[in-house]
């Protein structure tokens, strides 16, 4: 069957369809179908190949032609990574053959020729085993490459079509000196046999291997001697610089890595070096590019680098080389080539300019999928890859960790870039979108290349280890949603509510007897159906809501069910995908969003180092277990891995994003955000910390600097929320603070601080929740999120103003409600742990939460009732239905503390044996003092009734009165704005203590991005646009490597 | 002519809901409720605990800190070293919210007259009015003013008065004393009667107020 | 002990601590008085303010909140009150100690602070606002050598317990914890000014500027209400003072004289010092007091 | 000064002039050339502000006088300029345009003595008897105010008017006759 499709076909098929092509060429419509017939026939060789060899059952192919042996024949072979790659190549052939049909069918026949052949070419690339084919292809794309460019006729492609040629020949010449020194040396040209012969053959064959690898590098546009290659991609039309990129940078690749063995590995750190350089600076450059196009080839020789990097670290990736390269390259091409169709439909080419693609929500969805795909999030084949590759470098018997490090420092400025761009297209404000040019027939190419990715994607994760398929079944219920987007958003809230409920009843039994995990399962899956609940609010379609919603969820999930630490990255990982899209749904979130977005690629890459280090101590072993006892670099596993959930609880430091991100959010999406999302860092940090122990000598300080982070989080973050014009702003900052708060707990490793954390973590999703919803809700219901627009709103809404009056005396800690257990057992806490310092600040910035609190509940609730909100009605009733559930709890665990805080204190006399509190009913001892939940809800509510009563006794002539029946100096009030008092509310104390919550960190933050833009700005200054200065690169390139290459061989 | 008191007149506003919402600032602002008569004014006799009240009432007088016109000065010798009203169970509120006495201290002009109003009003009841200096008894100088009243008891139910141009605080402590004695007797009843004879009180201040922009009581 | 009982002891209590709070304010303005060279009110009159406000007979009422505002502040002065143990050795008089230590004292001490803040909220008057806005502030920052000399008592005494620490100060007055930890009883002393609502930490009043400032609206029985309140919570935080620092007592007789004169203290500072402004009062509680009580805490930690 | 009148004198015609002080002079216009007049001394004489203008009646005579007292703050000196008009037809030009703040003074005069100023800003406005005055201009002379205020304020009977200085007398010297 697999004979059918013998390889030689590649050529037979592009020959024989340019040259029926050279004999329509009149006939417009017919040699554009033979092209497509010629194009997809290599296809379907390939896939052909493709698909036996993944089945097992594929056998590599060897072809001769013509009875001659190589160089004056081809020789091909079609082994499992040849039929993948062709099947790359000639699947963005077609699409873009597909894309390109208006203009291929406007410049005729001869351009299709071209066309074909430049496809073919690439293909055999991959395919050959000679040299000199090689050399005969690589000549047959360059010019063919050339030719396409020049029948697009464009001024600017002319010159760069001119300089890409003498370039390209330039690197021939290399390329054939090095071939002739080999075929001198060793007297044959065919790869499989050549390399013992050369290396007998001395330095002359040193030589030619250095040759051969530099020629191949440059044709890579390696950093700087690129220049000639970037120009390119803005001058050529947006289809074919997605071939050139997905399908020549491949063939080359393939091309270089064929060769490598040829010099016995010789060269592989000159390739390692080559592409580490290459990666960072493209990366680098990339972040001040405002052609798109130019930040697409920038990213694609980024890419190219990083490929390079793992082709010279091959013997230390082992048999995971190939899983890694194939991974990177089908996610880099299939995500490429949907960049460059639609940067072919947007007209104008400036990053902003993408925001036309909001006139087609599918083309931002496209670019969302290859824009998350690039940067390795799940569930693409680059997540996969990427882990392997990191998990490789610092596994081995040396560690690469810096060269880890810098991999992960590139993809983080290449996510900076690019989710800058996807978040102009999203979001920025555009008077007018500019136009977009995207008939249905375009959409074809992008649309096919993003679901073969999703393929990819299913079939990549069943091949690796450690991951259970049983996580794609969310994913699969939250395509499910995706299609169903068109519905109304009541019926995909009820499905979504089922099928959390359906997860729930399946996952209860199995967590049933580990209270920890039931406490954040709860969190994270009972929060989930809250929020779904209070969405029913929503009239009309709510796009895409859905689908994000439930992969946040799916994310959390993972991390509670994650049995390796690979699930939990991915879970980590989803949900940070889930999450962005939620908060980037406010009106004013672009630059939240973004920065929400690059904190945490920031905090899971260090997530991912710090787990990397743990498998290469566990010997790769990366079951959750390998996290205790860490013996690479334990200190600086842990510290990575605690900083990277730091920045998922918004701790002092890493905190910038999150009071835009919050802020900015929709009501239903602020309480996922703050009361559930939140809690997934507690539950990284809980992990971590479990895992760390506090018997190494290291983790004192480890710990000591996280209870202080903890407690300047609450403090300033206390602070700062008092300062707050915007009701949604103030709950964020509020947020900061809570988090602070259980930060420290959890740092204090101890039986009550950890109890303190967990309640903490309970409490603050039970009162933040009727927070975020009461407030969310207000703010959705006027419109606005700034106090000083509301007041008054008692009268019209009391249910909410008791739910937020309710939430709040919890928040603060005052008895009878379950806040204040907290605070008893921080005093607890802070004398028997000797916390003397830490517990003072955390202490205070409990009584500056006052402030907030009141201002919040105040300046929204109380004063005075402005005009036009005299007709405003209650919040919805979806959001007073989980507020008022969440209430019940609230009320219950205040009479009843011990429900809650025992069985935990039970749990944790499990980890931590030490003194702990007894308990007899409600009432709890500690070593220190004792209090009595019930007893003092009982004391407090019988005064309070009993003084209520005496005073209704003394029945006075009561006149109920109306807003301005207050004394204002004898005068009336003239309008009611005027007589509220809001704005600025803590001035005076922001004279006071205001700087300490002057934006410094913001300051820090800014500073290192001024920093990476000046360096990117200094280094891009070597691209003039000049040919000869970019040839003259070329040469000082090939002279330098030389040099420094062939010093070892004296 | 035009008034410059707009933010009373009836205004349309858009609700935050896309709905339009008619504001009247008098109805919606305001509690137009009228004053009502206490109990203790309807009986007959006062008991027991109403003169135990009274008495308390009269050894605990705090007035409101406000002057209108030049009387005001000669309140504050009570406060000091020399005459020392605080020994008597005088004390002075910066609220009217607070506050048993209205001292009126001098002429009345209209706006200030509007103002006195309000804050009387805004006493809780029972409360005293005392009307300091011949301006209140009869117009004193002014008597012949366009826009100065002449005579306080046709706008505010006057307890006490004290003659001169102005009385010496040794008169106010004077007047004081009586007031108090007259709470103590039961008769300080202003508030009552001012809710009695509410339409003619009202009467006789719309008459002179005619651009009246308030509600008839303010609460 | 049974229920009866101990309701008859709260009442016994609430009667004695109201009458105390009502003399000590009479007294008080009487001090200040004769300070000023006048004769000044007399020292019963407190009770004949009280009886007339309650015997005013109109109330006027915003709505619920600023009705019950004044109860909650109540609640919270009586519930302070009680849940104090006032009589070292005394069951009856240790009322309803047994349902909280130290900690609920602090924290309760603010139940009724946001009941009344939340009630003149209600109300609409912007002075009230501006006035709870000033309280807060000051507040905050007055807490810290609160927060700071408190914890020093606990780590010097290990345990969070009132009945205890009086318990150790028992045995003679160089065993009171002002003599044993005088760094923490200074700044205790000193907090204790912030939180009485005197000069010159009285701006939060300001009856000139921003009427008597949250209690404007308050009038007739609702004042009552408040003034009742403000008989009970000074002697309350005073009496806490006083076992924490001064040796508690095992008799009303010698509560009420060690109450008294502590309570003197903040009178005498008021009537010498001039009013602070908002800012310039926090930036004095993180000046010294800030300082003596992060020295106490050393102190401690390291002595 | 005389330099200053002088000039005036080009373009106005001055019917009087009546030195009160060596940097005080009051000068009378017609009611034409009023406005040109003051024109003049604002722009080219430096008398850049206007202390006050105010209106005198002259009931016998049937004239309003209005005067306009400007100052020259860097020559230390003052111009009245004052305008005889028409009590009947009470009506000036507005100067407004000149200083806006002649505006207030304008609308007083309008509510307090009835003269109108045709085009100046918030003239019907209320400006001080915000209280709904419904009565004549009150400080017309023609309006008798006691007799408003008998009417208004419910005056007290048996009140009686002594002459200060011969009550003064008869309470301090008792004994003398004072016929």
């Amino acid at each position: 069957m697999v004979a059918m499709f013998n390889p030689i076909y590649f050529v037979v098929a592009g020959l024989a369809a340019a040259f029926l092509l050279t004999l329509f060429h009149n006939r417009e419509r017919l040699s554009y179908f033979i092209m497509i017939i010629a194009l997809s026939l290599m296809m379907l060789i390939s896939l052909a190949h493709l698909a036996s060899f993944l089945a097992g059952t594929g056998e590599i192919v060897q072809v001769f032609t013509a009875g001659f042996a190589p160089p004056f024949s081809i020789n091909f072979q079609m082994g499992p990574p040849e039929a993948l790659l062709t099947a790359i190549v000639s699947l963005v052939g077609l699409l873009s053959g597909i894309y390109l049909s208006e203009q291929l069918r406007k410049t005729g026949a001869y351009a299709q020729a071209v066309y074909i052949v430049l496809v073919m070419g690439m293909n055999a690339m991959i395919l050959t085993r000679d040299l000199f084919n090689l050399f005969v292809f690589l000549e047959i794309v360059s010019i063919a490459t050339v030719g396409i460019l020049f029948l697009s006729r464009s001024r600017t492609s002319v010159n760069t079509g001119f300089t890409y040629m003498v370039a390209s020949g330039l690197i021939s010449v290399v390329l054939l000196i090095g071939i002739v020194f080999a075929y001198m040396n060793a007297g044959s040209l065919n790869i499989d046999t050549l390399s013992e012969s050369l290396v007998m053959a001395g330095r002359g064959g040193s030589i030619a291997v250095l040759l051969i690898t530099l020629a191949f590098l440059l044709e890579l546009k390696p950093f700087p001697a690129n220049g000639w290659g970037i120009d390119l991609y803005t001058s050529a039309p947006g289809a074919l610089s997605a071939l050139i990129s997905a399908g020549g940078m491949s063939a080359t690749y393939y091309a270089l890595a064929k060769v490598l063995p040829v010099g016995q590995w010789s060269h592989d750190s000159l390739v390692a070096a080559v592409g580490g350089i290459t990666f960072i600076a493209s990366q680098i450059i990339a972040l001040k590019q405002d052609d798109s196009r130019r930040l697409l080839g920038y990213s694609s020789i980024g890419q190219i680098g990083l490929l390079l990097v793992v082709l010279g670290f091959s013997e230390a990736l082992g048999d995971r080389r190939d899983f890694i390269a194939a991974g990177l390259l089908i996610t880099h091409a299939l995500s490429k080539s949907i960049l460059f169709y639609i940067s072919d439909m947007v007209q104008d080419d400036s990053l902003r300019g993408w925001a036309a693609l909001r006139r087609k929500p599918v083309l931002l969805v496209l670019f969302g999928v290859a824009a998350f795909a690039l940067i390795g999030f799940p569930p693409f084949p680059s997540f996969f890859a990427k882990w392997d590759l990191i998990l490789l470098l610092n596994g081995g018997t040396e560690g690469y960790y810096l060269l880890s490090a810098m991999v992960l420092a590139g993809s983080l400025i290449e996510a900076v870039y690019l989710f800058r761009w996807f978040s102009y297209a999203l979001k920025l404000p555009h008077e007018d979108l500019p136009e977009l040019a995207s008939p249905t027939s375009r959409l074809i190419a992008p649309v096919t290349a993003a679901l073969v990715l999703a393929g990819a994607s299913w079939y990549v994760s069943t091949l690796v280890s450690g991951f259970s398929q049983s996580f794609l079944i969310p994913v699969a219920f939250i395509l499910l949603v995706a299609v169903i987007d068109r519905l109304p958003a009541w019926s995909k809230n009820v499905i979504s509510i089922a099928g959390v409920s359906l997860y729930i009843a399946d996952l209860y039994p199995r967590i049933a007897g580990d209270l920890m995990t039931m406490i954040f399962a709860g969190i994270f899956l009972v929060g989930a159906v809250l929020t779904l609940l209070s969405g029913f609010y929503y009239k009309g379609r709510r796009a895409g809501f859905y689908p994000m919603a439930l992969t946040m969820f799916a994310g959390l999930a993972a991390l509670i069910e994650a049995a390796t630490i690979l699930e939990f990255f991915w879970g980590w990982e989803l949900m940070a995908i889930g999450s962005y899209f939620l908060l980037i749904r406010g009106k004013k979130s672009m630059p939240h969003g973004l920065s929400y977005l690059l904190f945490s690629i920031g905090g899971s890459y260090s997530i991912l180092y710090g787990f990397s280090l743990a498998a290469a101590g566990a010997g790769g072993v990366i079951a959750m277990s390998s996290l205790v006892g860490i013996s690479v670099m334990p200190a600086l596993a842990y510290s990575l891995m605690l900083l990277g959930f730091l920045t998922k609880t918004a701790s002092i430091g890493v905190h910038i994003w999150l009071p835009g991100a919050h802020g900015e959010a929709v009501a239903d999406i602020h309480f996922m955000a703050s009361a559930i999302l939140l809690k997934a860092g507690v539950f990284g940090l809980i992990t971590v910390l479990l895992a760390m122990g506090s018997e190494a000598g290291y983790t004192r300080w480890i710990l000591l600097a996280l209870g202080w982070i903890g407690v300047l989080s609450a403090l300033l973050g206390n602070i700062s929320a008092a300062f707050q014009e915007s009701a949604k702003r103030l709950l964020a900052w509020s947020s900061i603070g809570q988090l602070g708060y259980i930060v420290w707990g959890l740092a204090s490793m101890s039986h009550l601080g950890w109890l303190i954390a967990l309640g903490y973590s309970v409490t603050h999703f039970l009162y933040k929740g009727i927070l975020f919803l009461a407030i969310g809700g207000i703010a959705l219901k006027i419109g606005t999120p700034y106090m000083y627009k509301m007041g008054g709103l008692i009268k019209r809404m009391p249910y909410s103003f008791f739910a937020v009056l309710i939430a709040i005396i919890t928040l603060s800690g005052v008895p009878p409600l379950v806040g204040f257990s907290a605070k008893w057992i921080t005093y607890n806490l802070i004398i028997s742990e000797q916390l003397y310092y830490q517990g003072f600040v955390i202490l205070i910035a409990g009584i500056i939460a006052f402030l907030y609190l009141f201002r919040m509940i105040y300046t929204v609730f109380l004063g005075q009732l402005k005009d036009n909100l005299r007709s405003v009605g209650e919040i919805s009733i979806w959001f007073r239905i989980p507020m008022y559930l969440l209430l019940i709890v609230i009320l219950v665990l205040s009479f009843l503390p011990n429900t809650l805080l025992r069985p935990i204190g039970d749990m944790l006399s499990g980890i931590f044996p030490e003194e702990a509190i007894v308990w007899t009913g409600s009432r709890g001892v500690t070593s220190l003092g004792y209090f009595d939940g019930a007893m003092i809800m009982y004391v407090i509510v019988g005064i309070f009734v009993i003084l209520t009563i005496l005073f209704l006794l003394l029945r006075k002539q009561t006149q109920k009165v109306k807003q301005f029946n207050i004394f204002y100096s004898g005068e009336a009030p003239s309008r009611p704005e005027l007589s509220h008092f809001s704005y600025n509310f803590f001035a005076h104390y922001r004279k006071a203590v205001g700087a300490l919550a002057l934006p410094l960190v913001t300051g820090f933050w800014d500073r290192v991005t001024e920093i990476i833009h000046a360096v990117s700005d200094f280094i891009r200054r070597i691209y003039t646009g000049n040919g000869q200065t970019y040839l003259f690169h070329i040469v000082l390139y090939v002279v330098v490597v030389f040099l420094v290459q062939s010093g070892g061989y004296r | 002519m035009r008034s410059n008191d707009d933010f009373l007149s009836k205004k349309i506003v858009p609700g935050v809901e896309g709905d339009e919402i008619e504001v009247d600032p008098i109805r919606d602002y305001y509690c137009d409720a009228v004053p009502q008569v206490s109990r203790e004014y309807k009986r007959a006799y006062p008991s027991i605990i109403d003169r135990f009240k009274n008495w308390a009432r009269s050894e605990s007088i705090w007035i409101l800190a406000y002057g209108s016109g030049c009387g005001a000065i000669e309140m504050r010798p009570l406060m000091t070293p020399k005459y020392d009203a605080y020994q008597y169970g005088i004390q002075w509120r910066p609220t009217p919210r607070q506050a048993n006495l209205l001292m009126v201290s001098g002429y009345l002009s209209l706006k200030t007259l509007r103002i006195v109003i309000r804050a009387y009003e805004q006493m809780p009841s029972p409360k005293y009015v005392m009307g300091l200096g011949s301006c209140t008894i009869n117009g004193g100088m002014y008597y012949d003013s366009y826009n100065t009243i002449n005579r306080l008891d046709y706008y505010l139910p006057v307890d006490v008065y004290v003659a001169g141009c102005m009385p010496r605080p040794e008169s106010l402590l004077d007047g004081l004393e009586l007031l108090k004695k007259l709470i103590r007797e039961g008769k300080g009843h202003g508030a009552d009667i001012y809710a009695e004879k509410f339409e003619w009180y009202k009467a006789n201040q719309k008459k002179i107020l005619k651009s009246w922009n308030m509600p008839d009581y303010s609460w | 002990m049974s229920w009866t009982l101990r309701i008859l002891y709260a009442l016994l209590t609430l009667f004695i601590v109201m009458n105390v709070g009502l003399l000590l304010n009479g007294v008080t303005r009487k001090i200040y008085a004769r300070v000023n060279r006048r004769v000044g009110i007399r020292f019963y009159q407190p009770y004949i303010d009280l009886v007339k406000n309650y015997s005013l007979t109109n109330l006027v009422t915003h709505g619920v909140m600023f009705y019950l505002g004044p109860i909650f502040r109540l609640t919270s002065g009586v519930g302070l009150i009680l849940f104090i143990p006032l009589i070292y050795g005394s069951q009856g008089f240790s009322n309803f100690s047994f349902s909280g230590d130290a900690v609920l004292i602090l924290y309760f001490l603010f139940f009724g602070t946001l009941g009344m803040a939340l009630g003149s909220g209600e109300s609409g008057q912007p002075h009230s606002a501006i006035g709870v806005a000033r309280g807060l502030a000051q507040v905050t920052a007055a807490e810290i050598p609160l927060v700071l000399s408190f914890l020093s008592v606990f780590i010097q005494y290990q345990s969070l317990s009132i009945t205890e620490i009086v318990g150790a100060q028992q045995s003679g007055i160089l065993q009171w914890t002002f003599f044993t930890n005088p760094l923490a009883g200074v700044t205790a002393l000193l907090a204790f000014l912030g939180s009485m609502m005197r000069s010159p930490f009285d701006v939060v009043l300001a009856p000139q500027e921003i009427p008597i400032g949250p209690p404007t609206e308050y009038h007739g029985a609702f004042l009552g209400v408040l003034q009742t309140n403000r008989a009970i919570f000074p002697v309350a935080k005073t009496i806490l003072y006083v076992n924490l620092f001064f040796g508690g007592a095992a008799s009303w007789p010698a509560l009420i004289p060690k109450a008294f004169l502590l309570y003197m203290w903040s009178v005498v500072v008021g009537t010498v010092f001039p009013r602070y402004r908002v800012d310039q009062s926090i930036r004095w509680f993180l000046k010294v007091p800030l300082a003596l009580g992060l020295l106490s805490i050393v102190c401690i930690h390291f002595c | 000064m005389q330099q200053i009148l002088d000039a005036l004198k080009q373009s106005v015609m001055i019917e009087d002039v009546r030195k009160q002080r060596d940097d005080l002079v009051f000068i009378t216009v017609s009611e034409a050339q009023a406005v040109s007049a003051i024109t003049h001394l604002r722009d080219r004489a430096n008398f850049t502000h206007l202390v006050i203008l105010t209106a005198v009646d002259w009931l016998e005579e049937g004239l309003f006088q209005l005067t306009y007292l400007l100052n020259n703050p860097a020559e230390k000196k003052d111009i009245g300029v004052r305008v005889m008009i028409d009590r009947e037809k009470a009506q000036m030009e507005s100067i407004h345009h000149l200083w806006p703040a002649a505006a207030t003074y304008q609308r007083e005069l309008r509510e307090m003595f009835g003269i109108s100023f045709p085009g100046s800003p918030r003239l019907n406005e209320t400006f001080i008897l915000d209280e709904g005055w419904d009565g004549p201009p009150p400080y017309r002379r023609d309006f008798d105010t006691l007799k408003y205020s008998e009417e208004t304020y419910f005056p007290r009977p048996g009140r009686s008017t002594n002459d200060p200085a011969e009550y003064m007398k008869s309470m301090l010297y008792p004994e003398v006759d004072n016929d």
